[in-house]
């Protein structure tokens, strides 16, 4: 399988703080990679450096042989690297099915006609039918901020699929999701992922969810990538084992508070 | 597509709120019929003058004062002569009164409303210069009557010829042109001067008439300094240091109300006038409400004959005597001018009534107006510029003093319209930059 | 030399001014996320009630320096009970609308408060000039400045320390810049935003109508001179960066001096001068010159 | 999609108008006028609005319009109306592409700081033009149309149908505007900026698109007001004035591209009766009424009209 994205030595620091160094991370088409890690180890300013939010230190991000690094997200997005959010990015004040028409015309190009109307017949049927394939079609005109946790996290994924990218690259898809719903999230994204041959990128901090949906594992631990192997190699590895699946067990009781202040 | 299920429904709130608003609009639309005419019996005017705003105190109310006076003893016939006859030609005037705030788009709306809502018969108002050119030629479309009393841009009718409209106060060309008169009488061999006026259309007007005045005057004379603060500053700490540091002999200064007032106090208690003659082309107004700050001969002037510079006659002594008794203060040039703008009108009204022998109509009342001599606190008015339009009265500079432990004149000089206005046809500024050296003051 | 003594002292008397009246804006957006237009009332209000207790004072023949007490105290007080009304009567149920909506919400009770001034006293000016010439003159070479505008700047100084004192110091400060920091993080964590709000917007209302009372004696207090200082403070709380008070302090001196020195070498571009440095400030530091931190976005 | 209906009323509500406008007396027309002159302003601002950044400095343009329009005919003798409000679109369209650059990396109160130093910056300059009447401003000539100069008498009405049509042009080129992508587009930037990002779209770019087409909508406001009024001054670029667009729009709403038409015509009534009734405190009432829309109306008036769910935001 040819290779997709590559990252050498690629750093991030803020003043005095590193927050990641020599990151060399290569991702092949359509593999599915699970990323691990406590808060604060650079799992999401990869993923943000990568998609042109943070401009890293050093290093270069080449993807399908080029150059990434200088380029905004848009410009990054139009690449075909299209990502998800820690906390869902969506229009909450609108509804579920403005906000996929809105990513629909953006993604689809046709933003800049400012005489025919967004909301054809054409144009809704192709957004309730992108809503349908995420099982989110029935909340079609509810307003987003009227919605549960799942139900955004679904919404995100999929306004973020709409741009058919190459790789996706998903930030806690699961976080703040009840536990109920976890496994059927993921099933649905997992899916819409593979229909698609895209590549995918997740990070997680549910184990159970790492070892049943990604084929390889890299692990963050202050900055660094401390593994990267096959799933069960990663996480039988005697470091990740000690620096993030165990400090995974305190977390579970930190999240509840840090979503109460969301 | 499914969406009709979200009809909303009214809370009483938006009931209530709609309902108002229509009410409202209905009031308004309905409650002046557009063409009932006024009574035949009444002459309704439309007095329009700042009541809120800096221009407020110092002008608006005042002139609104004056207004109340002027118009009860007109409809008493309690006037002395020649104006002891009952109302104008009989009737009665009836006076709306519309705050001048707001700026030129919104006071043309506002004359609009006065003149075809209201159907008032004539206006008189407007202090500020911008207000007065824009109302002008609306004036003129609509046909209405239209007195302007204290602006002072001498631009409303060198620019233009109006038919109905008119201005009874002089413009500020006068101010300007006799402030430099004045200190050069006062200080022959005068230097250098420095001026500090508004940031607007006013204080650069004054500015460069007395600039180009003293330039053909005494050509030698050194201008230092030209300070040009913000209007409504408040603070002039920093100009005054600049024309502390310029070494002036004299200051200028057209200031006027609020910022007059705190220019002087804070001018007084750095010691600005120490070293420095003042000159205040609109010091009147203050001279009693800061008596004790104003230094000791400062040059003040009051756009006119006005206030303390009216000279003494019947007319003049019952203004200032019905003002004081009723306001508890003695009427300052605001006061004045408004005064003389309806005393005009009732002139004009009283002329065209006697020549017709009934009530006349506006073009007659214009006509009348045009070019008439009339008397007023401040003396005689004579509408001689502008075709007739526009008024010119002697100008009339003195220095205070409170020796006598009252604020007092005293060095007044009175220069004759002649010497501080340019003939009818010719703008301010030619004259002033071309003749002003061969017109004589005696 | 003499022109930049000049310079120096102008741009300062005028940077304590502006730092006075901008304090209390810059505190209350900071915590409260409102830009008060009504900041430029208080101004008058202190300064209308400033005004008429000196001509009391001063009319009832009282030792003339227990006036400074009574003028600035009288002025506090006024500024204080109007800010409580208008947070208790007005803000209080506009809480969590935009800041947008907020600026027009005091816009409105600015225009109330011009006209409720205007009945209270009257269009006429009010003067209280006797506390200004009885500090007396100082006299640098042919330059002589007012005492009173000199002891303004020790006055900035002085607001200036009380309130870095009280933000960094005391429990209730630290409270404070918790909330400017991160409001939402402050109520989760348990502290009384409501009261906060009520204490916050009542210091800067009473910074505001301290400001008018301390320049009353020096003008002529008449309708209109709360409006000119809104958008000269604005600006400066916008160079300085929303909500730092350090920041307005170096805003205030920045376009105090900018100020000054246009006025002594080019004054005809005084009009100008505190828009140009605005701009040419927020072209360089969109934000102003001390950004708060902001929690992470994504 | 139901069929959309609201060109229609736009029509007819605004040939209506016409029709009243020659029958209703003359002070009236003028208020109508103004207000259409100032609900163009407004119609651009709330395209800004929509998209989270409020102005408070479109007086800029709306000074700009009028000035060009008083130049044009003081100075250059040109005072027909296509030609004259050519040159306006083209001022206009070229200062805010300039400012544009600039404003479109700003947001919330810098950005409506920024837009209002700007339009005080011109003020200034006009107070300083001397040349231009400083504050006093300057009386503007008679426009023409196309050779054909109205009579003195009857220029009110036919600035008043002028009025009406560029005001009707206007609101459907707005309304297929507010439907389309782009017009969407502006609520979605206002909403989430950062998703806007993600989805492969420049906000800095649609907002400089917005800020364009709403300072041409400002400048054809003031060179309306410039016509109808006969007189422009600076104080049309003072920041009272930008405010009272923002009141304005807040009256209104931003949910109906007629909002602002109602909402200026509205503030003009409130105005009018406030000074009637109450010469000496009209400001309080204005301020009382801007508290009690705020509190009781948070969308403006059009929220009072009952709507299906569908419409809103088209």
């Amino acid at each position: 399988m040819s290779i997709i994205l590559e990252t050498r030595d690629l750093a991030k620091s803020f003043g005095a703080v590193t927050a990641a160094a020599n990151i060399n991370v290569t991702i092949h088409e359509g593999e599915i990679v699970g990323v691990i890690g406590s808060n604060g180890a650079g799992k999401t300013t990869f993923i943000n450096m990568v998609t042109g939010y943070l401009k890293p230190s050093q290093g270069s991000i080449l993807f399908r042989g080029k150059e990434m690094v200088g380029l905004s997200p848009r410009q990054v997005t139009r690449e075909g690297i299209c990502r998800s959010f820690q906390v869902a990015q969506l229009f909450p004040e609108l509804s579920v099915l403005e906000n996929m028409l809105i990513a629909c015309s953006m993604l689809g190009g046709n933003l800049f006609n400012p005489f025919s109307p967004l909301k054809t017949k054409a144009n809704l049927q192709a957004a309730q039918a992108a809503l349908d394939d995420y099982l989110i079609g029935e909340y079609a005109h509810a307003p987003v901020s009227t919605l549960p946790q799942g139900v955004r996290k679904l919404l995100d994924i999929a306004m973020a699929m709409v741009g058919r990218p190459s790789l996706l690259l998903l930030d806690e898809p699961t976080s703040g999701v009840a536990i109920e719903e976890k496994f059927g999230l993921m099933d649905t994204v997992i899916k819409a992922v593979i229909n698609s041959g895209a590549a995918s990128l997740f990070v997680e901090h549910d184990m159970e969810i790492v070892s049943r949906y990604a084929t390889r594992v890299i692990a963050f631990y202050d900055g660094h990538i401390i593994a990267d192997a096959h799933t069960t190699e990663a996480l039988n590895h005697p470091q990740v084992r000690e620096y993030i699946i165990g400090s995974e067990l305190h977390r579970e009781q930190a999240e509840g508070v840090r979503y109460a202040a969301n | 597509m499914a969406g009709r299920k979200n009809v909303r429904n009214y809370s009483p709130v938006q009931l209530a709120t709609a309902s108002i608003v229509c009410l409202l609009t209905a009031a308004l639309c309905l409650g002046h019929p557009p063409s009932v005419r006024a009574d035949e019996g009444t002459y309704k005017l439309g007095l329009v003058t700042f009541l809120s705003g800096a221009a407020a105190g110092p002008f608006g109310v005042p002139a609104r004062n004056a207004a109340e006076l002027i118009i009860e003893a007109i409809n008493a016939g309690t006037l002395p002569s020649p104006y002891d006859s009952k109302g104008l030609a009989g009737m009665t005037i009836e006076s709306t009164i519309i705050d001048e705030a707001g700026g030129g788009t919104k006071q043309v709306g506002e004359f609009r409303n006065l003149v075809q809502r209201r159907n008032v018969d004539a206006v008189i108002g407007y202090i500020s210069s911008g207000d007065c050119l824009a109302i002008a030629p609306v004036a003129e479309e609509l046909r209405a009557l239209t007195i302007f009393f204290d602006c002072g841009t001498p631009r409303i009718f060198e620019d233009n010829d109006y038919k109905y409209v008119f201005r009874t106060g002089p413009t500020s060309t006068m101010d300007n042109v006799a402030a430099a008169r004045y200190i050069l009488e006062l200080k022959p061999n005068l230097k250098s001067v420095s001026g500090m006026n508004q940031n607007y259309a006013w204080g650069f007007d004054s500015w460069n008439d007395f600039k180009w005045a003293m330039g053909v005057l005494k050509p030698d004379v050194d201008i230092k300094t030209e300070q040009f603060p913000k209007l409504g500053a408040g603070q002039y700490g920093s100009e005054i240091s600049a024309v502390m540091v310029s070494r002036a002999e004299v200051i200028h200064s057209s200031f006027w109300g609020g910022d007059m007032e705190g220019l002087v106090l804070q001018g007084a208690a750095r010691g600005l006038f120490d070293n420095s003659q003042g000159i205040f082309t609109c010091g009147e107004t203050a001279m009693f409400r800061l008596s004790d700050q104003i230094p000791e001969g400062t040059i003040i002037g009051g756009r006119g004959p006005f206030g303390v510079f009216a000279p003494a006659s019947p007319l003049n002594d019952w203004f200032r005597k019905s003002y004081m008794d009723r306001f508890g203060t003695p009427p300052t040039y605001p006061s004045y001018k408004m005064a003389q703008a309806i005393l005009g009108l009732k002139a004009a009204v009283d002329k065209a009534a006697a020549a017709k022998n009934g009530k006349p109509n506006k073009e007659e009342i214009a006509a009348a107006l045009k070019g008439l001599e009339f008397q007023a606190p401040s003396g005689v008015v004579r509408m001689s510029l502008g075709k007739g339009h526009q008024a010119v009265q002697e100008m009339v500079y003195g220095q205070f003093t409170k020796k006598n432990g009252k604020p007092e004149i005293y060095n007044v000089r009175r220069y004759p319209a002649e010497c501080v206005n340019p003939p009818d046809g010719v703008k301010s500024e030619d004259w002033i930059k071309n003749s002003l050296k061969q017109t004589s003051c005696n | 030399m003499e022109t930049l003594l000049a310079i120096l002292i102008d741009g300062l008397v005028y940077a304590s001014w502006l730092f006075i009246v901008a304090a209390g804006l810059t505190l209350v957006y900071g915590v409260m996320k409102i830009l008060n237009m009504a900041h430029g009332s208080l101004y008058a209000i202190g300064a209308y009630s400033a005004a008429s207790l000196v001509g009391w004072y001063f009319g009832s023949g009282h030792p003339p320096w227990g006036s400074f007490a009574l003028f600035i105290g009288g002025a506090v007080i006024a500024g204080m009970v109007t800010g409580l009304i208008i947070e208790r009567g007005v803000l209080r149920r506009m809480y969590g609308r935009d800041e947008v909506v907020m600026i027009l919400v005091t816009y409105g009770v600015l225009l109330i408060l011009e006209d409720v001034t205007k009945l209270l006293w009257g269009v006429d000016a009010y003067f209280a000039y006797q506390p200004y010439g009885m500090i007396g003159r100082v006299r640098f070479s042919d330059l002589t400045f007012a005492g009173y505008d000199l002891t303004l700047i020790a006055v900035a100084g002085l607001v200036g320390f009380a309130l870095w004192y009280a933000l960094n110091r005391t429990r209730q400060g630290k409270l404070l810049r918790a909330v400017i920091h991160d409001r939402e993080i402050s109520l989760a964590m348990g502290i009384n935003v409501t009261r906060i709000f009520i204490v916050t917007f009542i210091i800067g209302s009473a910074l505001g109508a301290l400001a008018g009372g301390l320049t009353a004696p020096a003008l002529s207090v008449a309708p209109g001179i709360g409006i000119e200082i809104i958008i000269l403070a604005f600006a400066v709380v916008v160079i300085g960066g929303l909500g730092s008070v350090g920041g307005a302090a170096i805003g205030a001196l920045l376009v105090g001096i900018c100020r000054a020195l246009a006025v002594h070498t080019y004054p005809q571009f005084e009009l100008f001068i505190i828009y140009g440095v605005m701009a040419a400030v927020l072209a360089v530091r969109p934000q102003g010159l001390f950004v708060i931190a902001r929690a992470r976005k994504i | 999609m139901g069929s959309d209906r609201t060109p229609i009323f736009l029509c007819a509500a605004l040939l209506l108008l016409l029709v009243v406008g020659l029958f209703i007396p003359n002070w009236l027309v003028f208020l109508f006028t103004i207000s259409m002159a100032k609900g163009l302003v407004v119609l651009g601002l709330i395209l800004l609005m929509r998209t989270g950044l409020v102005s408070f400095g479109q007086g800029l343009y709306y000074c700009l319009g009028g000035y060009i329009v008083g130049i044009s005919g003081q100075h250059w003798g040109i005072t027909d109306v296509a030609l004259v409000f050519l040159l306006v679109v083209l001022a206009a369209t070229l200062l805010s592409s300039i400012l544009g650059l600039l404003l479109c990396r700003y947001r919330e109160i810098f950005f409506a700081m920024l837009t209002m130093a700007f339009s005080m910056i011109l003020y200034g300059i006009l107070v300083k033009s001397e040349k231009l009447g400083s504050t006093d401003g300057f009386i503007i000539a008679q426009a023409t149309l196309f050779g054909w100069q109205p009579e003195v008498e009857a220029s009110g009405t036919w600035i008043f149908a002028l009025a009406v049509i560029i005001t009707l042009v206007a609101l459907l080129v707005m309304h297929l505007y507010f439907r389309s992508p782009m017009g969407f587009g502006g609520e979605a930037i206002r909403e989430n900026e950062i998703r806007v990002e993600y989805l492969g779209v420049s906000p800095r770019r649609l907002i400089y698109i917005k800020y364009v087409v709403a300072a041409v909508l400002a400048a054809f406001g003031g060179a309306i007001t410039a016509v109808a009024a006969g007189h422009v001054d600076p104080e049309m670029a003072f920041w009272a004035t930008s405010g009272e667009f923002v009141f304005i729009a807040l009256l209104g709403g931003t949910l109906h591209v007629a909002a602002p038409l109602v909402g200026a015509f509205l503030i003009e009534i409130i105005r009018t009766i406030a000074l009637d009734l109450a010469p000496y405190t009209w400001q309080m009432i204005l301020g009382g009424s801007l508290l009690l829309i705020i509190f009781f109306l948070p969308k403006g008036l059009w929220s009072l009209l009952p709507k299906r769910r569908e419409e809103e935001g088209l």
